[in-house]
């Protein structure tokens, strides 16, 4: 007969003010095979987990049941009270009696029948409980850093002088991400360049991190601790340990009037080409798209050009270079991918978004973004830092900026707010006018949200200082009128309408999802929301974790951030990696699959339907070393719990511990008590 | 933190105060007015809005703040051209045209006489015309119109122009179903009245 | 309507019903109902698993044989399970089941099938709420001593 | 192509040379048009403004009458009977009470099966008719293409073009080898139902446009709305020119079609309108006489 312990917990007032508590205890201690039955006013408080342990010791109890608050909350409470009670702690299980009764029903009578059959039914499971061992795993104290941004750029670094190795891969020829483009930074308009720069030399020459460009995860497989992950090295034609970042290749090519990405279009570039001066690593890119010798050779079969080849003394350039895959082990994982800018084109590469009409599809000339206005205001970008109008180079004498566009905009698809584009606009109303002496900028912004540390001020000083006229409205239409941007807007607050003639006009655009992250996010099984920014693994308490152990976020990749956000956020996830490599070894619970061997027909349903790969193949054989069978086996490492093998298995030879067929009907047949 | 007895009175008043204006307009149009953000997008496309009192996003405004009187007895609702502009732009899909429609119905139910008078003349010598053959006899409009409104405008001088291009006819056309069209105007107005 | 608190015990039948919910997304779900108070129906007992991937359709139907009248199976929305793909695999295993119900003479309006993510927690007292409704409109399962046995048998070859 | 036709009021009246170009045209491009027997006013813009259900249920007859006479599609040249009869089907789709509603208002067996197609859409339809049939090069001739509101909006249930960057106008009006000329006010509101009873908001919106065609160089405005152009056409004296500016001719788009297809004026009731579209003949003729010579 079993020896099964019920604790009945008031929570205060919570649970017995419509559960008759006493009732349940005395119901309970009816039930056949439980010892001991009570209730407590705070069974979560010391004296009542005291009261769980004496009673474990005192009724020499082989299960307990503790009736109270969600499992959630305090499952592993109770199971370290009877873990140090002596009790295996997976013989204790818990009865949720407040979230799914006493708060949801009014009627006590209901609610304490409630109380009792849910009681009963973990008694029945406890029944059947098996004393279980927490798993221990090895941890790999390497770290894959995923974006070479602010935010991973951080990240690495503070992994590796933390005394972990790190692997940064970035998908672009040099890290840096948007931060490197941008003239300055709010609310203290720092050069951006000057700040970040020297983080971009520390990561390239730290001895602990393995610096990727123009690289890509390519899959990852394993889990916390014990993830092997496969870079693919896209081909550069440039051989990284023989180039010594000359740049005679780049003053030798040709081609030399394609839109620089890394100008947003303002500024060109060559073929083989580094995306700025300061880029890291120096190694130049051939861009095969562009280059006169791929073309030539899609086109015609033979060899043109090569010109850089001639003029590379290092022997660096190899066209015939190939995307090779490399492999890795980790032990966890950072995500910092980033962003990209929302443009207001007709086309969207999203099905439920679209590009605004009203403003003509992006294709007015001198209606620039954001970031391509940080790019003229950069000293070191196409128009040296001057502001000059994209169409014909002159000084725009009236400039208009529009805020919230892609944001906040459910009719385009995007109800959030971006978050940055209030402080970056009116950086730029500033920059604008510390620039173009004379100028007049105006904004239009629907609510000013400011609200980090020196952000209001900033803004302020925008209006007050500076000048720029604050205009409240949304623009309902603008287009080209000769020499002129004419903007038809109108301004809330005077309860006028407003038509500007522009010269330019500057979009502040919505921060979007980086595109295909749904492909990397489904490589790592972590969930993401409807516009794809990925999801932590709680927004207040876990908001660097995800809900895949051992993968974390840091910056826009989770939501829209600015940089102090990124950099915060990068930080907490390397403090929380650094922790994770802080022991030898991992504790894991022990619900996972385990296969009979003795009834295991091979069928490998299970391998079909196992999300993460756990099943794998294991050869039986006599003595003499002759194949009986091959029969499935679950690698206790990888194996995350979910069941869905076992639902599956047709000769019911695979059992999820915790959760065995016998443990829930056991609780199926205590519904009719 | 509400008191106890704060939070009683504010259940009570929510369930025994008559619908607010908001979500009187909500059921009726299908569109949620207090989605408006007041961002001003419609009325800065407006048409109108050089010429009315009350713009878009104030008529919004003044649905969500609940003030009926002041946009039952405003002539701007009256003064909207149903170009679409608006709902076209709107970033919440308030739809404000629907919505003014839908305050103009309001407003005729409630006996409001803010509709200028010219307009309101207008919209009744149209649907009188239509009542009367289930077409429009354009003639017969302008007369009807031109009486009701007061507004002897220099325009029926121009009749003859159009009667000169073969553009007006001069005669009447009775449809055969005319008493069909009777009928739905009859089932209408009913439903109109009963819903006020 | 369950939240007027005054619910008449008569002699009217009252029905059982077993929800099977994944822990990640609906049973967390549910708790969210349980710390927004919200009100509903004391029919539904709980019973927590993984995932819904977990599920035996056999679950069901010893449910039913135990003389559940209804049964709700929950677990996360399409691309969010927790596991990935386990709700996939659930999904597409209660397709199947629910012709396997017609055959076995399960009225199908005694199950409900849905998603519920761990911030729907209105979705979860609605989904309590209406399957209580139709169960009870539905009358008491009597036919379940007709499954005892069988059922396990039918179920041997598995569903896939 | 065989189309149910609703003409709707105007057509009969105000706007008869719409009704006579598009007659005239529909035979060499092949458009079988058979007039809805019994068909009653939409209720326009007075219905839809004064009670809801009545703008929805006269349009609705109208539809009942097209499904029972066995169309599958109502064509409805005049733009604001399109949006009428294209709301009304929509909006009794989207409303399960309103449908209930107006059926029982009806008292005639309606599914809202019916299709509602509107000038432009069907005139698109037909560009490779309209090239073959063309024998008059429009070479010389350049139009503002004005589309208005109630073609374009609400989007969701016109849905035929794209509600702020049309085209399809413009696409017709290259099928005639007239050229298209890019301006701002295309879709612009002229002032509608105002026409009217506020002849004021109407003078001072249809000038902008007016203003804006002829900026842009356009010899003539193009129009697919009986509205529009009695508020263009009939209104245009009222808007006082600048000095020294010419009229500005407002053509039907059937009309214009016309011309490509060597119709006489007469024929296409040319002659009907307030501003002489007499300047539009001759580039019509200049650019024939170029064609013979090439």
């Amino acid at each position: 007969m079993p020896r099964i312990g019920v604790f009945i917990c008031h929570c205060g007032e919570n649970i017995a003010r419509t559960v008759d508590v006493k009732r349940v205890a005395e119901a309970l201690a009816e039930h056949p095979g439980v010892a001991y039955s009570t209730d407590y006013k705070y069974m979560c408080s010391d004296p009542g987990q005291t009261l769980v342990k004496q009673a474990i010791v005192e009724h020499k109890l082989d299960g307990v049941v503790v009736a109270a608050c969600s499992p959630r909350m305090h499952e592993k409470t109770f199971r370290r009270a009877a873990s140090s009670a002596g009790l295996n702690p997976y013989l204790c299980e818990m009865a949720n009696i407040r979230e799914h009764c006493s708060w949801i029903h009014e009627d006590r009578e209901e609610a304490t029948q409630k109380a009792i059959e849910l009681t009963r039914m973990m008694v029945e499971k406890v029944k059947y409980n098996a004393p279980m061992q927490a798993i221990r795993i090895p941890v790999e104290k390497r770290a894959l850093v995923i974006g070479g941004g602010i935010a991973g750029i951080q990240a690495a670094l503070d992994l590796a002088d933390g005394g972990a190795e790190v692997v940064l891969v970035e998908k672009e020829p040099s890290i840096g991400g948007h931060m490197s483009q941008l003239s300055e930074t709010f609310p203290t308009l720092d050069c951006s360049q000057c700040i970040l720069t020297p983080r971009m030399v520390e990561v390239y020459q730290h001895p602990r991190i393995k610096l990727l460009t123009f690289s890509e995860v390519e899959n990852v497989e394993g889990y916390i601790g014990n993830f092997t992950v496969q870079i693919r090295r896209k081909a550069r034609s440039v051989d990284e340990d023989l180039c010594n970042g000359c740049g005679d290749c780049i003053a030798s090519c040709p081609v030399k009037k394609i839109p620089s990405e890394f100008e947003c279009g303002l500024g060109k570039r060559t073929a083989i080409y580094v995306p700025f001066p300061q880029a890291v690593p120096n190694t130049p890119t051939l861009d095969r798209e562009n280059c006169t010798l791929f073309k030539s050779r899609a086109k015609t079969g033979k060899d043109a050009c090569m010109r850089c080849q001639k003029a590379c003394q290092r022997g660096a350039i190899n066209y015939n270079q190939q995307d090779r895959i490399e492999e890795f082990k980790v032990g966890a994982i950072v995500v910092a991918t980033g962003f990209q800018l929302y443009k207001i084109t007709k086309e969207q590469p999203r099905p439920g978004i679209s590009g605004y009409g009203e403003y003509g599809y992006g294709t007015v000339p001198d209606v620039i973004d954001g970031l391509q206005f940080e790019r003229l205001a950069s000293a070191s970008g196409p128009t040296a830092g001057k502001i000059l109008r994209p169409s014909d180079g002159k000084e725009p004498k009236k400039i208009v900026f529009l805020q919230c566009i892609g944001s906040r905009d459910c009719a385009k698809g995007i109800e959030y707010c971006s978050k940055i584009c209030c402080m970056y606009t009116a950086k730029h109303a500033m920059l604008y006018r510390h620039k173009v002496h004379g100028g007049q900028a105006y904004v239009f912004y629907m609510d000013i949200r400011a609200n980090g540390k020196g952000y209001d001020e900033f803004v302020r000083r925008a209006i007050e200082e500076d000048g720029a006229k604050y205009l409240r409205g949304r623009v309902s239409k603008l287009y080209r009128d000769g020499e002129v941007i004419k903007v038809h807007g109108f301004d809330t607050l005077s309860s006028e309408p407003v038509v500007i003639d522009a010269d330019m006009v500057v979009l502040a655009t919505a921060m979007r999802a980086q595109p295909n992250i749904e492909a990397l996010a489904q490589k790592l099984s972590v969930s993401y929301d409807k516009h794809a920014f990925l999801n932590e693994a709680h927004p207040k308490l876990r908001p660097v974790e995800t809900n895949t152990a051992g993968v974390f976020l840091a910056g826009a990749v989770q939501a829209p951030r600015d940089i102090p956000d990124s950099v915060a956020m990068a930080s907490a996830a390397a403090a929380k990696v650094l922790d994770l490599f802080s022991a030898d070894e991992l504790e894991r619970e022990p619900t996972i699959a385990k296969v009979d061997a003795t009834i295991c027909t091979g069928c490998f349903h299970c391998e079909r339907v196992c999300p993460y790969g756990a099943v794998e193949h294991k050869e039986i054989r006599d003595r003499k070393g002759n194949l009986i069978k091959v029969i499935a086996d679950v690698n206790p490492g990888v194996c995350q719990g979910c069941g869905t093998c076992v639902a599956t298995c047709p000769s019911k030879s695979v059992e999820l511990q915790g959760f065995t067929d016998s443990q829930v009907f056991a609780e199926i047949n205590a519904l009719m008590g | 933190m509400a008191s106890p007895e704060q939070q009683e009175t504010g259940h009570g008043l929510d369930q025994h105060a008559p619908a607010e204006l908001k979500d009187e307009v909500a059921a009726l149009t299908g569109a949620n007015p207090a989605r408006c953000y007041q961002c001003g997008k419609c009325s800065a496309g407006c048409p109108m809005a050089v010429e009315t009192s009350l713009r878009p996003h104030d008529i919004l405004r003044l649905i969500n703040m609940d003030q009926r009187e002041k946009l039952m007895e405003n002539d701007s609702i009256w003064l909207c051209l149903t170009c679409e502009t608006c709902a076209a732009r709107c970033p919440n899909s308030c739809d404000p045209a629907r919505v003014i429609d839908t305050l103009r119905e309001m407003s005729l139910a409630s006996g409001s006489t803010a509709a200028p008078k010219a307009i309101s003349a207008f919209h009744q010598a149209f649907l009188n015309q239509i009542k009367s053959g289930g077409r429009l006899f354009e003639v017969g409009l302008i007369a009807n119109y031109k009486f009701t409104g007061g507004a002897l405008l220099a325009d029926v001088m121009t009749a003859p122009g159009m009667f000169m291009r073969g553009k007006l006819a001069l005669k009447p056309r009775r449809i055969k179903g005319v008493k069909d069209v009777r009928r739905i105007f009859a089932a209408c107005e009913a439903a109109a009245k009963e819903q006020q | 309507m369950s939240d007027n608190g005054n619910k008449q015990h008569d002699n009217s039948f009252e029905p059982r019903i077993t929800a099977f919910v994944c822990t990640w997304c609906t049973y967390t779900g549910a708790d969210l109902a349980g710390t927004s108070r919200l009100q509903m129906e004391s029919n539904v007992r709980i019973i927590r698993l993984p995932c819904t991937g977990r599920i035996d359709p056999l679950f069901i139907i010893k449910a039913f044989e135990r003389g559940a009248d209804g049964v709700i199976v929950s677990g996360c929305h399409p691309a969010d399970c927790h596991y990935t793909a386990g709700n996939y695999h659930a999904r597409r295993r209660f397709t199947v089941f629910r012709e396997l119900m017609d055959f076995i003479g399960i009225d199908a309006r005694r199950l409900t099938f849905s998603w519920v993510s761990a911030s729907e927690g209105t979705k979860w007292k609605e989904i309590v709420d209406e399957t209580t409704d139709r169960v009870r409109a539905l009358g008491p399962f009597t036919a379940y001593h007709n499954l005892a046995g069988g059922a396990e048998e039918a179920m041997a070859g598995g569903v896939q | 192509m065989k189309l149910g036709y609703y003409p709707g009021c105007s057509m009969h009246g105000t706007a008869r040379e719409f009704d006579e170009s598009l007659q005239a045209i529909a035979k060499p491009l092949g458009l079988e048009l058979t007039e809805l027997d019994d068909w009653s006013c939409c209720g326009a813009t007075s219905a839809h403004a004064t009670n809801r259900l009545l703008g929805v249920a006269l349009p609705a007859r109208n539809l009942a009458l097209a499904e029972q006479q066995g169309f599958k599609d109502v064509f409805a040249p005049c733009a604001a009977c399109y949006s009428r009869l294209a709301t009304a089907r929509h909006e009794m789709q989207e409303d399960a009470k309103l449908d209930a509603k107006v059926k029982e208002i009806l008292k005639r067996p309606f599914s809202n099966s019916v299709g509602v197609m509107n000038i432009v859409e069907v005139l698109r339809g037909l560009i490779p008719q309209i090239k073959e049939q063309a024998v008059q090069p429009l070479s010389e001739l350049k139009v503002a293409c004005y589309y208005g509101c109630l073609l374009l909006r609400p989007a969701e249930i016109t849905g035929f073009d794209d509600a702020e960057d049309p085209s399809s106008m413009e696409d017709v009006t290259r099928a005639t080898g007239a050229t298209p000329v890019e301006w701002r006010m295309r879709t612009e509101c002229c002032g509608g139902s105002f026409s009217l009873s506020r002849t004021g908001s109407v003078v001072r919106l249809g000038r902008a446009v007016i203003n804006d065609a002829r900026a842009a160089g356009a010899n003539a405005i193009v129009v697919a709305c009986p509205m529009c152009h009695s508020n263009l056409d009939f209104r245009q004296q009222a808007m006082g020119q600048r000095e020294g500016a010419t009229e500005m001719p407002i053509l039907y788009l059937p009309q214009l079609v016309g011309l490509a297809l060597g119709l006489s004026p007469q024929t296409l009731g040319l002659k009907r309108h307030f501003v002489s579209t007499q300047p539009v003949l001759e580039l019509v003729a200049a650019g024939a006489a170029k064609g013979e010579v090439k």
